[in-house]
């Protein structure tokens, strides 16, 4: 369980954090939120969801290796 | 009026504006369908909004690509099985940057009447809202 | 596609299709305006539909014309009133012969955001069908 | 009161009194509605309403010299 995840940063989140791209390494998705938060304090006043390997996640979830997570500012389409 | 084809970077996001040019040609698919009586037409454009004494001139859109296509795909398959008259469903956002006064989305759903077209166009333009992951950034 | 350019009989109503050609050049009024974010369509077109084993091949239309421009300015001015933040409503219907899966009914309508464009397209639409003195006749 | 007006037949009203248009004369609406079924009794199976002078009638009203009264069957646009 856990290991090496890529992640990726949209919009607000990718100026929060400097970067698009990042790997973790990270148990599950609460542990990668607080590593994320520590790391690119900016992203705390983001109110930021996540996704899972392209689909929204609606509870945290443990990570396996390989993982897509991408960090999701509030959409702002139309 | 842009006369340039933009390009399609898949079937749901197009880089640039989403020009006259290309909503003409859209609103001919489906021309050969006799049985759509109803089209309902929704276009977003960038607005020359004021923010803080400045004049937004542009808007860069960046989006999640591959979860925008999964995303959308789901859009049309819950509109089309929701709405039983409903008969085809277009969403189309562009990426990149796009002008003010120039369009950024264009949806059209075609059913056999009115009332499903026009329900059906309105709650596809609030899922595209509310679930294609796609951003923007003001430029002034 | 009809390139020929239809004739106006008035503001209101076309002498036969709402054809491509015009609907894309309708759909270029306003855009200098970069205060209207939103633009709400309604096509309406003839369907081929079977009415007792007999085929629709088109719908002759008439109208009370001056009664017609009467009731559209009617609507028009409600509409503008009701929806502050509309800045343009179109109608335009058509008079005469219009082949099936040709238009019939073009409604236009711009405003700041998705809502009011959105609602005030749709409340147009019911009004014209409601108080525009306008009749079909089915050819087969 | 009363008078020559002229009387305007649109759509299936058209068909049924073989005509688009003719004067009556009639003191009111009412009377003049009895005397269009009186002599196109067709007329009585369409549910018309009437416009006086290029206004929907929500009464009965009394008409005068050279007023334009429009048959109109149920709208049909769009």
């Amino acid at each position: 369980m856990g290991g090496l995840v890529r992640v990726l940063f949209f919009g607000a989140a990718a100026e929060a954090a400097g970067r698009t791209e990042e790997s973790f390494t990270a148990q599950d998705t609460a542990a990668l939120r607080r590593q994320l938060t520590e790391k690119y304090p900016a992203l705390a006043g983001i109110p930021f969801r996540m996704a899972l390997n392209k689909t929204l996640l609606k509870e945290e979830s443990v990570l396996k290796i390989n993982d897509i997570i991408a960090v999701l500012p509030p959409f702002q389409g139309g | 009026m842009n006369h340039t084809r933009p390009f399609m970077k898949n079937r749901y996001l197009v880089g640039g504006p989403i020009t006259p040019l290309l909503i003409s040609e859209l609103m001919t698919l489906g021309n050969d369908d006799t049985g759509a009586g109803a089209v309902s037409i929704f276009i977003g454009k960038v607005r020359g909004d004021e923010i803080e004494g400045k004049r937004v001139t542009a808007i860069e859109y960046s989006a999640y690509e591959e979860m925008a296509v999964r995303e959308a795909d789901g859009i049309v398959n819950t509109v089309r099985s929701a709405f039983s008259d409903v008969r085809s469903v277009l969403i189309l956002h562009s990426m990149g940057v796009v002008r003010a006064g120039e369009a950024s989305l264009f949806i059209m759903v075609t059913a056999g009447r009115r009332d499903q077209a026009s329900r059906a166009c309105r709650h596809t333009l609030e899922m595209v809202k509310e679930k294609l992951p796609i951003w923007k950034k003001e430029l002034f």
